[in-house]
């Protein structure tokens, strides 16, 4: 019996795996440096991100006083293994993506979603009170920008008439950027991003002056570790996704590279440019702005598509 | 209104109810004032707006004498009324100023802490800060507490947790 | 997690401990525990993240939570309410942790030697790695002594190898 | 979670906690995101300093109580050093007294520009932190070039100043004073025009006149309600009375309010140092101070950043004090922090303590309200007080 190597090769190393986590901490360096030259400071060397996920591996992980072990070490593993999965379903590196079947945007989504929920869990899980604080704005955070972030994303699909990303993504290739037609679904899209990846100004889910740091106060070590890994091949794969979508697709690996570097830019313009808002405040954005101008969009796109075919 | 005027005022409001008046400063007046009567000195001041508590000091004039003083400073500009109360060092005690003064408070937690004295129906009368284990009825700002040498001060309290 | 297997070949071994003292050296997080100190200290280590002196091209970053940090910077004698406090904090790291003293209150209670409420210098509670003498430091001062702690780690880990 | 929803849901802050650089122990009972209560305990940078200075003689003393807050360390020297001479009957002369001045006022615009710093990182507004601090450094460096130290400059001696301004320091002065204040120009619009940032400011922690006064708040933070309280004008000390200031008020008494105020002070202090050193008088930098002091009490009162510094001193003829009493500006406007706290949402309630600057090595003590449900606009304190007396 012969081993099929191909799909463990596309697991571990390319798209999924390695590849990805190599990009994640490269993009965090990025964003961590490009905020920091934003904010007029030098910033963090290149291998930081590195090193910090090397030194949090080798520390000891404490498990505090009243939680459950069992989810609190298997969250983490759960958080990270879904978003890596995640990555199978993308086009990363602007090639076809690894697997690809009818639906896998909302499986997609829905992967990125995961790791949030852990976060929320695992902040639940502990007795800490900044942790539950920061576990209860997560979860709000989520539902508040989960709908239109997906909305955003389901404007591109709709005049594709797929919900397939690769289907998706070929149909906007070679076409004029999405982003231009589609100026509030690029918009929602961005900023949707951001409130999934908790970045400042929606960081109020881990608002260090208020509540520590969030959810994961009571993280140490590997857990850590894995969680910071999970954010970051999320930023890499919701980064991809959006240029993907709404920056005329991504036709090779120099494409790739330019578009979502590009979008990072922008993303790390719009983390220094603002104070963070009060999670009654992201909510309120979100419901009535967010959700609202998403919904727009995509009567927009409806109508359009009914109109012009 | 000038200084003068601010302090004329003061007298005027509150003079007659005191035992004895000197002026140690330009723009101070000191009067002194028995404890029973203190909040009938406040309460005219506080009515007519007259400058605000900035301060509650306590004073320990020493074992020999045998007396402790508070000192309660209003200010109001430049101008600087000081109600003093002397008391004796055994069982000091004096009337809260809370019911008018509601921010007065943590003076007065600062004063039955540092130096004993009993406020009489203040709200709160929860250690200040203090630690926890200080040992209780030690008043630090007594004359008679001697600060222990310094590397030996947490064993010698007899304050292990 | 912390230890590296013992099955492992000694190369490997060797490399895997010259990767986490890297890492270490390369990514020291830092938490700030004020014990009684009169700010000097504090705003000079909150000077040090600052575009002046920047700590972060370093690998320093000032972290909320104990369970995260690395390094505890402690300024200020220790009063005797905050002894029980920095114990704790300290006891909620996880290790390998490291102390630094920053300022002369820190080193040996300085100026407020002799006051009632005040044990004496970190050391008096939880041992100390580094010292940083100053009335208060300057950032650069505090940098160098995080960096100096760093070093000594490294040499620590190169008369380990020679032993 | 329900069942502890239901219970008193009690968040800690502090000692240690990322939002305070120095400690105290707050707890904010909270119902979701809303404060219920809020409660404060000091003590943990309480040093006994009072007392040790009872030990020290009257020199050592000033060495000691320049540490009591290493913000507004030359204010809490010089309201001593003023006290003291005061009561020995020696008087500091004109040059020493300029260069008080200008140091106070220096101080000041170090201390409110480290405020805005922080304060806007209470917010969540790195980048405002980031450039208010990177803008803090010139006045650092002036500190530095003049009296040899950033924080802690120990100017001050009983008597008169250790440092003279030179022609050279005062160009380096003035050319940073400059660079300064084209920067401030930039953080007034930043605060009164940026969006983001103005939404966790208006209306926040708003406090009336009346509020103010009853409250006895004190510095920027009872100007910033409409209270002309400054005893920079209200009693000149040094050399105000020659080289006076305008107070600036609002009336809006809300955190935005306080922003604005600040670095309105900042223009004025910028002012206020450049006619000091025009017309800075010539002569000694101190006179002899003599060992021992005679008897006597003296009240010492000057405006330092954060409000009214009041000391109380008291001498017996010897070469001690016998009691300094320090009173701190933060702790007089604490009460409007956890009377403003109280029905607000939890991530507003760093931005109210940060919003009357507060300095807990200055004042270490405690204070406590509970106050269930009430609203913080609805607070008067006679009726506090009633319900307090009941229970």
């Amino acid at each position: 019996m012969s081993i099929d190597i191909a799909p463990i090769l596309k697991m571990l190393v390319f798209p999924g795996g390695l590849t990805l986590l190599a990009l994640g901490l490269l993009y965090e360096y990025i964003d961590r440096k490009l905020v920091a030259r934003f904010q007029n400071r030098v910033g963090p060397r290149v291998l930081q991100p590195l090193a910090d996920t090397i030194k949090l591996l080798a520390k000891e992980e404490v498990i505090p006083q009243g939680v459950i072990p069992l989810f609190f070490v298997s969250l983490p593993v759960v958080a990270l293994a879904g978003v890596l999965t995640a990555g199978l379903y993308i086009p990363m590196a602007g090639l076809a993506p690894a697997y690809s079947l009818p639906g896998d945007l909302i499986i997609t989504v829905f992967l990125l979603g995961l790791l949030t929920l852990c976060i929320g869990l695992a902040g639940a899980n502990t007795a800490d009170r900044f942790s539950l604080v920061g576990a209860t704005r997560t979860l709000t955070q989520l539902f508040s920008y989960e709908a239109p972030f997906l909305l955003a994303l389901l404007c591109p699909a709709i005049l594709a008439d797929s919900w397939q990303i690769s289907v998706v993504h070929r149909s906007v290739l070679g076409h004029v950027w999405m982003a231009l037609p589609m100026a509030i679904g690029f918009f929602v899209a961005v900023i949707g991003l951001m409130g999934k990846l908790e970045l400042a100004p929606f960081d109020a889910p881990e608002a260090e002056s208020e509540i520590v740091a969030g959810a994961l106060t009571e993280y140490s070590g590997r857990g850590l570790a894995l969680f910071r890994l999970g954010k970051d091949v999320a930023l890499v794969l919701g980064i991809t996704l959006v240029a993907a979508f709404y920056l005329g697709g991504l036709a090779n690996p120099l494409e790739f590279l330019l578009k979502t570097l590009g979008l990072l830019v922008l993303v790390a313009a719009l983390q220094a440019l603002f104070a963070r808002l009060r999670i009654d405040q992201t909510v309120g954005l979100w419901w009535r702005i967010g959700a609202l101008l998403a919904l727009v969009q995509l009567l927009i796109v409806v109508l359009l598509k009914g109109v012009i075919l | 209104m000038n200084t003068e005027e601010l302090l004329a005022q003061a007298v005027q409001l509150v003079g007659d109810r005191a035992s004895a008046q000197s002026v140690p400063e330009p723009n101070r007046i000191d009067l002194a004032v028995e404890p029973g009567r203190l909040l009938e000195c406040v309460q005219p001041l506080v009515e007519a707006h007259w400058g605000y508590l900035s301060a509650v000091t306590g004073l320990d004039h020493g074992p020999q004498d045998g007396h402790l003083e508070v000192l309660y400073h209003f200010c109001q500009k430049a101008a600087v009324l000081t109600l003093r109360v002397m008391l004796p060092r055994e069982a000091p005690a004096v009337p809260s100023v809370c019911g008018l003064i509601p921010s007065a408070t943590l003076f007065e937690r600062e004063l039955m802490e540092m130096f004993g004295i009993t406020c009489e129906g203040t709200p709160d009368t929860r250690r200040l800060f203090l630690s926890d284990d200080w040992p209780a009825g030690v008043y630090p700002l007594r004359k008679d507490y001697i600060v222990p040498t310094q590397t030996k001060a947490p064993e010698e309290k007899g304050s292990q947790p | 997690m912390s230890d590296v297997p013992a099955g492992l070949p000694k190369p490997w071994t060797k490399m895997l401990e010259a990767l986490k003292s890297w890492s270490r050296i390369y990514s020291p997080w830092a938490i700030h525990f004020n014990s009684g100190s009169c700010n000097g200290c504090d705003i000079e280590i909150l000077a040090t993240l600052t575009p002046r002196y920047d700590v972060e091209r370093f690998g320093i970053k000032l972290q909320g939570s104990p369970r995260h940090a690395d390094v505890l910077i402690c300024t200020g004698p220790v009063t005797l309410q905050a002894r029980d406090r920095l114990r704790r904090v300290y006891d909620q790291m996880p290790d390998p942790k490291f102390v630094i003293a920053v300022g002369s209150c820190a080193t040996s209670g300085g100026v407020f030697q002799g006051c009632y409420n005040v044990v004496g210098g970190i050391d008096q509670v939880i041992p100390v790695d580094a010292f940083v003498p100053g009335c208060p430091p300057r950032p650069e001062a505090i940098i160098d002594g995080v960096v100096k702690l760093l070093q000594s780690l490294k040499e620590k880990q190169v008369a380990e190898k020679t032993e | 979670m329900t069942g502890v929803q239901k219970e008193k849901f009690i968040i800690p802050i502090g000692p240690q906690h990322p939002a305070l650089k120095e400690p105290a122990h707050f707890e904010f009972t909270v119902d979701g995101e809303m404060v219920t209560s809020a409660s404060v305990r000091f003590g943990y940078v309480h040093r006994g300093l009072e007392k040790g200075a009872e030990n020290r003689n009257w020199a050592q003393a000033l060495y000691l109580l320049e540490r009591v807050c290493g913000i507004c360390s030359h204010a809490h020297s010089t309201v001593y050093a003023l006290g003291v001479e005061r009561l020995a009957g020696v008087s500091a002369p004109p040059r020493a007294q300029a260069i008080r001045q200008i140091l106070l006022e220096l101080e000041r615009i170090h201390s409110h520009m480290l405020w805005v710093g922080v304060a806007a990182h209470e917010a969540g507004f790195e980048t405002l932190f980031m450039y208010s601090w990177r803008d803090r450094e010139t006045v650092m460096d002036i500190l530095e070039s003049f009296t040899g130290n950033r924080v802690n400059y120990s100017a001050n001696t009983l008597g008169g100043v250790k440092y003279d301004l030179g022609p050279q320091q005062s160009d380096s002065i003035l050319r940073g004073l400059d660079s300064l204040e084209k920067r401030l120009h930039y953080y007034l619009k930043v605060v009164t025009n940026d969006e983001s940032f103005l939404r966790r400011t208006r209306g926040l922690g708003t406090m009336t006149v009346e509020q103010a006064d009853a409250l006895g708040a004190i510095g920027p933070t009872a100007r910033a309600s409409g209270v002309t309280r400054d005893l920079r004008v209200d009693s000149p000390y040094l050399m105000y009375a020659d080289f006076p200031i305008h107070v600036i008020t609002d009336t809006a008494g809300d955190l935005q309010a306080r922003f604005v105020v600040r670095i309105k002070e900042l223009f004025e202090s910028a002012r206020n140092i450049r006619t000091a050193m025009e017309h800075l008088p010539e002569g000694e930098l101190a006179v002899r101070f003599p060992r021992k002091v005679r008897a006597g009490e003296v009240v010492s009162r000057i405006e330092a950043p954060r409000g009214g510094l009041f000391y109380f001193i008291k001498s017996d003829g010897g070469e001690n004090p016998v009691r300094v009493k320090v009173r701190t500006p933060s702790l007089r406007n604490f009460m409007s922090v956890l009377v403003g706290s109280v029905g607000r949402q939890l991530a507003d309630v760093p931005m109210i303590l940060s919003g009357i600057d507060p300095c807990f090595s200055c004042n270490d003590r405690a204070v406590i309200v509970r106050r269930d449900g009430v609203p913080a606009t609805e607070f008067n304190p006679r009726k506090e007080s009633a319900s307090q007396s009941k229970s």
